[in-house]
């Protein structure tokens, strides 16, 4: 792996097998600095599963992950989160009994400090505080602040998780299925959370949808997934004419 | 770890249960609540405070409750038994209320505390004050070097593995080893090193200002801690730890710092329970010990803090007054079939404990909690919903 | 080397004895996931039910002593239905109340006991063969030995078969997870809840009336203090691990054996100690499945 | 004809001055015992002790000279806290007297309560020797474990045997095997031990043991539950034509444990009720059956304690110093014979027995094979 | 025309004490698929759970010709009642076999239609189904349904977060499923809809809003948008006036 051209996040040889079943096989992948990239692939072809070893929820069985041109393989989540990886979960995996403000301010503290000071009272005048209500204004659930996370409506859920995601200011993200089971009126408008995160913070992100339009409408490039395979890594036109792509994934329409 | 992130929340059932057991929202109290509403509790609070310390002072008699006026000895030694009790249950409602560890061991920092200060006082011959700080540097080194191995299991290993600790304590404790612990039997406290005042029955008022003095204390710090960057953390650890590792904390460190606190507060239960009790005993370290902590815990009302101190209170006072109760003459005269299980105690306080558990879920806290909710949303208030929110 | 063969026969019936305590446990913990407190009770009372039926009908009879182990077994049973339907039904999906119910009824139930029975121990005879020894290898084996180590292997078998023959293990373990979706395709899950405690009770009536007549006495504690070392070999063996639950008995039995008479009575504290290392070297415990 | 105290001391006349002042406050006595717990059994033998002590020492009138004796009982369930508060509470309340405490470490505490506020204690059942010449104020109503040990060394001649002490390994079994040595070992006997570990369940190994040890004389000192298993054990690897056992009879609820090895085994006995002959005993016993009970192996605890609290306040009037000194070398007829409570350490020196078990139609009973004088079994002084 | 499998009338449930459907009532016609629609959050799921009595329920519904709403879960079920539920809920915990296994009803299951529809459960019956991807947990939880000879299917959402091609597949097999069972389908995908439906139901705040033919339904975009909201226009937050809305209202008939 050349690291001269520092690509914000990059895997080399990505493997990963448990007891005999090979879930995935030397996937290598480079996705350059504020680059969008989509991961799209059949059901069960490994898209989670990159994601889970890429943000150090499993430990791969062979190949580096290379994060902002640093070897992280063995580095455990939370230094990696720290370092500035971030991900949601295909399903929301949140503190469902506190409120939303402090899901997203927790995160928030950690990122500022202190978080585990036992001197500091989380006051609604600090930094982290202030940082949490913008994040939450970002995403447009300013007024469910004090709602109890796992009272949220499905999508506010969704939109909740790209708040922490936010507030832990991460230089990369992955984003898996933000848009599952959101209704359809509310898909426009996270796209936008989406897009705006992209191009103000200069993020880069992955991001795992089977909702076409909303990848295609994004992403940069696209790459695909299958049998824990990476098939094809290229820009959206030239994947979606790609015929194995289109037996593997697209099928004919319905 | 993975299959808990993807699928944890996958049944309505499941969702609803993960609701019912730790903190209800409810449980935390007039924090969240509007200004006025803090004000009385903190006016409350302060007044109870007042009233428990000039109880010594007073004549007051609650016949079925205290074996006296509140002003005899005997009374305060109840009443003080209970506030360190309550203090005790406190500790572990940081471990299992706020941070969700479920530990069968708590029993073994409460044991250091009494056993190390009975020994260093006898054995080593030394001073009051230097005796209860070595024995808090070993209650802290007991707690972080057992809380270090033992966190890194969860669940129910996590359980069972503070209970081969304590039980290994109790073993070490029970087998005398140099005549150190006194074997069943146990320790008696040296009163030559202790000030006239912790002396004798005559001078229980101050023991039980003590103890007092103690549970404000471990409050304090426990109210401190749940307030604190740290208390927020160890909640959320609680709720999904996967979770904070996400967001760049380490689970581990958040649990053992919570583990460590509620281990030397026990330990320093521990202490002022020696000096109530004028000794140590091997029950101090048993897993019954433990358990009835948790029952405590529960039967206050999980998540809470005056829960716990509630179900402390109550507990000991059941426990020390149900006896009372079991040999009443009423009670002899009845047919075998009633007579028998009244006159347990033990069997009273299990099935009401167990009532509690079937159909109190969270507690007297919950119970007083719903019906405070209630009589909020009847007058039109809001429910205080934002958690964690504009403390203080 | 007759003392090494004595110590790891008696090691091996009193790994049988724990195995036959925490088969019922094993049983309802690894399919329900509820540590059962309450578990030390169904043995007493099984004991005591053996017990009474004994000293009603002659106590050194063959008769009376195979009627006190199928009364025990059937008292036991009858307890833990009656415990799963008033009290751990109304909680499923909720483990730590289920726990604390149980928590409840052991100490509640100890104490009725200690109404009904009294607090001194009562002591136990039973038909002479068991009270006598057989020699091997020089060791004078007590016979009863043999018995609880017959009747443990049965009772593996047995439960092993329920489990492989029926679907009840499969009901229970889905509807652990899930029970609204159990019923959801057709299947009655209550009846099974209550069907597995029962059979777990059995097995703990079983094992209290064999513990009787192993330590010669019931009391109101005599479950109680063997709970303990079923929880650790429950927890040794593997959640939900039957097979788990009687390998780690009988290892748990022998280095208690062993380290008592070996290295000054410190069985104890090497159980202990076993238990901590299996546990934070392989969490899920020996057999168990990875969590 | 059954006045209490059969050696009048010449101090008549600060009784009678006492009483003079005392008809209106009756004397407070509390009793800490076992009513519930695992101890119930002695708490309840120790209590109708008590209570035919009391109504025997007074005359059946509860009274010393018109002065009240108003006992009041608490129940420690065997718990050592719960007896602190309960003790507590009946210091705090102005009582003089306190008695009771079944379980060694309760006697402890209640001593070290006795000592702290200065009143009278006068200790139970509890065996443990630590109580001899704790403190001051403290006595026992019965006997303790070098006492015990001291009548198993009458079997024999110790001098030159091999005596083996098999006990649990805990407080119980250790002071036993201390008292072994100091009073056997004094006689030159050579003691070695099995010490088996309390927890332990399985006790063939041990027994084994003790086989191979081949002793002159095995002292068991054993007590709880487990004791059936560990006899039983014994019995299967011979260890009885091994060598004789003795051991300390308990109550009658333990007849059955021995099993077959019962009428093996020679039994030291503290007491029971065939054993002593004599008024007071026959006294006891009725007055326990009257009230439709047994007399049992700590009947005389409770007995004595009320026959040393009626001394006490008859002699001392109440104040704690003056009944000390009225207790301390005192000797008088308890239900098991002469009994004089030591000066200097309160050691009560009272007789003891040898006994055998035999069965008949599934019951034991017990019956005497001598009785050793109270001198030949002197707890060492201790000053 | 055949008799109605399935009739509801003024049914009503509550999840938590709170009333989610209200006074609901319609048919579902013994052959082919009626579709059950409305936005997010209107009831759909409880409409369906309620008739399984999974949630507390009031009012009548009988299965050919029989009243179920007394009976427990348990008893529908074995009426012939096959579900697919919203989340899949596999059992995570149970090997696929095992799912399979646990769902067989009949003394001779259907064993080979599961195969052919589903090679890949074939090949992966050993595995926990908790470690599948959601795609193959739900072609499990469409088997489970499958197995049984049954008098009715609820299919819920069958095609959330599947890849397009998948969706296309599970399209097809209710489609022959349809043929032989009568199928109450939630769904948020209105292209299967149209492949697929007969009838439509619609709801709206609990309550029925619309019921006619499916294909009439789609076909008129006005409507489609004014009760499922599909483009998000404004006018679509007011719920339509209810047809069917019962006379006598919910507290009367407690
Ligand atoms: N323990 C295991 N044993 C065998 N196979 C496994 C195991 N764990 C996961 N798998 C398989 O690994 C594959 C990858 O799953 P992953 O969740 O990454 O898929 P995905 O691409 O995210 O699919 P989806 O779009 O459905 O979410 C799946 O086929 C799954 O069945
Ligand atoms: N466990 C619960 N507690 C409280 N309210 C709930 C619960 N589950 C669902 N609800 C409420 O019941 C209403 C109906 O929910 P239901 O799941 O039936 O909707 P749906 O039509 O299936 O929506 P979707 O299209 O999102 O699946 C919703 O408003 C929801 O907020
Ligand atoms: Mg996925
Ligand atoms: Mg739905």
């Amino acid at each position: 792996m050349s690291v001269t051209s520092s690509p914000a996040l990059a895997v080399e040889g990505l493997s990963l097998q448990i007891g005999g079943a090979r879930i995935l096989t030397d996937v290598t992948l480079q996705v350059g600095k504020a680059e969008m990239l989509g991961v799209i692939g059949p059901n069960g072809a490994g898209k989670t599963t990159l994601f889970n070893l890429v943000s150090g929820v499993l430990r791969p069985t062979g190949g580096t992950v290379w994060f902002e041109g640093r070897d992280v393989t063995g580095e455990p989540i939370h230094k990696r989160a720290r370092g500035g990886l971030g991900r949601t979960f295909q399903t929301s995996s949140l503190f469902p009994r506190l409120s939303a403000l402090e899901n997203v301010r927790l995160a928030a503290q950690i990122r500022f400090g202190g978080a585990l000071s036992v001197l500091r009272y989380p006051t609604s005048s600090d930094e982290a505080t202030r940082d949490a209500r913008e994040r939450l204004a970002e995403v447009g659930l300013s007024h469910k602040a004090g709602d109890a996370a796992g009272d949220l409506s499905h999508g506010d859920k969704r939109k909740l998780e790209i708040a922490v995601l936010l507030a832990t200011e991460p230089s990369v993200i992955l984003l898996d299925e933000p848009m599952a089971g959101v209704a359809s009126g509310d898909v426009p408008g996270l796209s936008q959370v989406i897009r705006r995160v992209h191009r103000e913070h200069g993020c880069t992100v992955l991001m795992v949808e089977h909702h076409m339009e909303v990848v295609l409408g994004l992403v940069d490039r696209v790459a695909v997934m299958h049998h824990g395979q990476l098939l094809a890594c290229d820009t959206p036109d030239v994947v979606m004419a790609d015929r194995t792509v289109q037996s593997a994934y697209l099928g004919e329409a319905v | 770890m993975v299959r808990d992130a993807e699928h944890g929340a996958q049944s309505p059932v499941r969702r609803e249960s993960e609701q019912s057991p730790a903190a209800s929202p409810g449980g935390d109290g007039g924090r969240a609540a509007p200004s006025a509403r803090t004000l009385t509790t903190w006016v409350a609070g302060a007044a109870l405070v007042v009233l428990l310390a000039v109880l010594p002072l007073l004549n007051l008699s609650l016949p079925g409750i205290l074996p006296g006026p509140t002003y005899t000895p005997g009374a305060l030694q109840v009443l003080a038994f209970a506030l360190l009790t309550a203090a005790l249950a406190l500790s572990y409602h940081l471990l299992f209320g706020v941070s969700g560890l479920l530990s069968f061991g708590h029993a073994l920092y409460f044991a250091a505390g009494a056993y190390g200060l009975a020994i260093l006082l006898d054995r080593a011959q030394m001073g009051l004050l230097p005796a209860i700080g070595v024995t808090l540097v070993i209650g802290l080194v007991l707690a972080a070097l057992t809380g270090a191995v033992s966190l890194r299991v969860t669940g129910i290993s996590f359980a069972m593995v503070t209970l081969a600790f304590a039980q290994a304590g109790s073993v070490i404790v029970r087998r005398n080893p140099d005549r150190l612990t006194g074997g069943e039997e146990g320790l008696a406290l040296n009163t030559d090193r202790l000030p006239e005042l912790l002396v004798g029955v005559v001078n229980t008022k101050y023991l039980y200002w003590v103890a007092l003095v103690v549970l404000l204390l471990v409050y304090a710090v426990v109210a401190w801690i749940e307030h604190s960057r740290a208390g927020h953390l160890m909640a959320a650890t609680r709720e999904n730890e996967l979770r904070v590792r996400v967001i760049g904390q380490r689970p581990y460190v958040i649990k053992l710092i919570a583990f460590v606190v509620a281990g030397v507060l026990a330990t320093v239960v521990g202490m002022a329970n020696l000096l109530l009790q004028s000794g140590a005993v091997p029950r101090a370290i048993s897993t019954d010990f433990t358990l009835t902590l948790l029952v405590m815990v529960v039967l206050g009302g999980v998540g809470s803090r005056w829960g716990a101190i509630v179900g402390g209170v109550l507990y000991t006072l059941l426990d020390q007054r149900l006896n009372a109760l079991a040999s009443s003459a009423w009670i002899e005269e009845l047919p075998s079939v009633l007579r028998i299980p009244l006159s347990e105690p033990l069997f009273l306080l299990g099935t009401l404990f167990i009532l509690v558990v079937l159909f109190l879920p969270g507690g007297i806290a919950g119970a007083v909690g719903r019906v405070d909710a209630r009589n909020r949303r009847r007058t039109g208030k809001a429910d205080p919903r934002t958690l964690l929110e504009e403390v203080v | 080397m007759s003392t090494v063969v004595l110590l790891a026969i008696t090691g091996l019936g009193l790994g049988a004895l724990y195995f036959l305590v925490a088969s019922g446990l094993s049983l309802i913990y690894g399919l329900m996931g509820v540590l059962n407190f309450a578990h030390g009770s169904f043995l007493t009372l099984g004991a005591f039910a053996g017990w009474e039926i004994a000293r009603r009908t002659g106590a050194d009879s063959w008769v009376t002593f195979l009627l006190s182990l199928v009364l025990g077994a059937a008292v036991g049973a009858v307890m833990a239905a009656l415990t799963e339907f008033l009290l751990v039904r109304r909680l499923y999906e909720r483990h730590i109340e289920q726990v604390l119910v149980t928590v409840g009824l052991g100490l509640a139930t100890v104490a009725l006991f200690e109404g009904i029975w009294g607090t001194d121990p009562v002591f136990i005879t039973g038909p002479a063969w068991l009270e006598q020894t057989t020699s091997i290898a020089g060791a004078r084996i007590p016979n009863d030995r043999f018995m609880v180590i017959f009747v443990a292997v049965l009772v593996l078998l047995a439960i092993v078969a329920f489990l492989k023959f029926t679907r009840f293990g499969l009901i229970i373990r889905a509807g652990v997870e899930n029970r609204s979706m159990v019923t959801a395709l057709g299947i009655d899950v209550r009846k099974a809840f209550t069907l597995v405690f029962a059979v777990g009770g059995a097995a703990a009536g079983l094992g209290g009336v064999l513990a009787s007549h192993f330590f010669g006495y019931v009391s109101p504690l005599l479950g109680g203090s063997l709970l303990i070392f079923a929880f650790i070999v429950t927890v040794i063996g593997g959640l939900g691990s039957l097979t788990g639950a009687a390998i780690a008995s009988v290892a748990v039995a022998l280095l208690q054996q062993f380290a008592n008479f070996y290295a000054g009575g410190t069985g104890d504290l090497a159980v202990v100690l076993a238990l901590a290392v299996v546990l934070l070297t392989r969490p899920s415990g020996l057999l168990g499945k990875k969590a | 004809g059954c006045a209490p105290s059969t050696n009048t001391s010449p101090g008549d006349a600060p009784s009678g001055a006492a009483s003079e002042t005392a008809t209106k406050d009756p004397v407070d006595v509390g009793i800490v015992y076992s009513k519930t717990g695992p101890l119930a059994a002695y708490g309840k033998a120790y209590l109708e002790g008590f209570e035919a002590g009391l109504d025997y020492a007074t005359d059946g009138t509860g009274t010393i000279d018109g002065r009240e004796i108003k006992v009041s009982y608490a129940d420690d369930t065997g718990d050592a806290d719960k007896a602190v508060s309960l003790a507590k509470d009946f210091i705090g309340q102005g009582y003089p007297i306190i008695a009771g405490s079944t379980a060694s470490g309760i006697a402890l505490k209640l001593a070290e309560q006795a000592e702290q506020n200065k009143i009278l204690f006068i200790s139970g059942p509890a065996a443990t020797d630590a109580i001899q010449g704790v403190n001051k104020y403290t006595f026992r109503s019965g006997r303790q474990s070098l006492q015990d040990v001291a009548t198993a060394g009458t079997f024999i001649d110790p001098a030159g045997k091999k005596v083996l002490v098999f006990a649990q390994d805990n407080a119980f079994g250790q002071g036993n095997l201390a008292a072994v040595d100091a009073v056997l070992g004094a006689k030159g006997a050579e003691v070695t031990s099995i010490l088996v570990p309390e927890d332990a369940t399985e006790f063939t190994p041990f027994a084994r043991q003790a086989v191979d040890a081949a002793p002159d004389l095995i002292f068991a000192a054993w007590a709880g539950a487990t004791s059936g298993a560990m006899w039983q054990a014994l019995d299967q690897q011979g260890v009885f034509d091994a060598a004789p056992v003795v051991t300390g009879l308990g109550d009658r609820s333990t007849y059955g444990a021995y099993g077959p090895a019962g009428s093996k085994i020679s039994f030291l006995s503290y007491y029971f009720p065939e054993a002593a002959d004599n008024d007071v005993n026959t006294a006891m016993v009725e007055a326990i059956e009257a009230a439709g009970s047994q007399a049992d192996l700590f009947s005389p605890d409770g007995f004595v304690a009320a026959q040393m609290i009626v001394r006490a306040i008859e002699k001392g009037g109440g104040e704690v110093e003056a009944m000390i000194t009225a207790l301390e070398g005192w000797t008088f007829q308890g239900p098991k014979g002469e009994t004089t409570v030591r000066a200097s350490d309160h050691a009560m020196l009272q007789p003891m027995y040898q006994a055998r078990l035999s069965e008949s139609g599934g019951t034991w009973t017990p019956s005497l094979i001598a009785e050793v004088a109270p001198e030949d079994v002197a707890p060492p002084e201790k000053a | 025309m055949h008799a109605p499998i399935l009739t509801v009338s003024t049914l009503s449930a509550r999840i938590a004490g709170q009333q989610v459907v209200e006074d609901i009532s319609f048919q579902v016609p013994s052959l082919g698929v009626t579709a059950l629609l409305g936005r997010n959050g209107v009831g759909k799921t409880s409409t369906i759970k309620a008739i399984l009595g999974l949630i507390e329920r009031s009012g009548e519904v009988t299965l050919a010709g029989e009243r179920i709403d007394g009976e427990p879960t348990h008893k529908i079920v074995t009426r012939g009642v096959g579900y697919v539920p919203e989340d899949r809920e596999v059992f995570a915990s149970l090997t696929v076999a095992e799912n399979l296994r646990l769902a067989e009803r009949d003394d001779n299951p259907r064993r080979e239609l599961v195969e052919k529809l589903f090679p890949d459960l074939v090949a992966r019956s050993a595995q926990l189904a908790g470690t599948l991807s959601g795609g193959q947990q739900q072609m499990v939880s469409l088997a489970r349904a499958l197995l049984n000879d049954n008098e009715l299917l609820l299919v819920d959402e069958p095609t959330k977060g599947l890849a397009p091609k998948i969706v296309a597949e599970v399209a097809e097999t209710l489609e022959e499923a349809a043929r032989t069972v009568p199928i109450l389908l939630v769904e948020q995908n209105l292209q299967v809809v149209r492949r697929l439906a007969a009838g439509a139901v619609v709801l709206a705040g609990g309550r029925v809003v619309h019921t006619g033919s499916a294909q009439a339904l789609l076909a008129d975009e006005e409507l489609t948008k004014r009760l499922l909201g599909v483009h998000g226009g404004d006018d679509s937050n007011q719920p339509a006036p209810a047809p069917h809305a019962s006379a006598l209202n919910p507290e009367v008939r407690q």
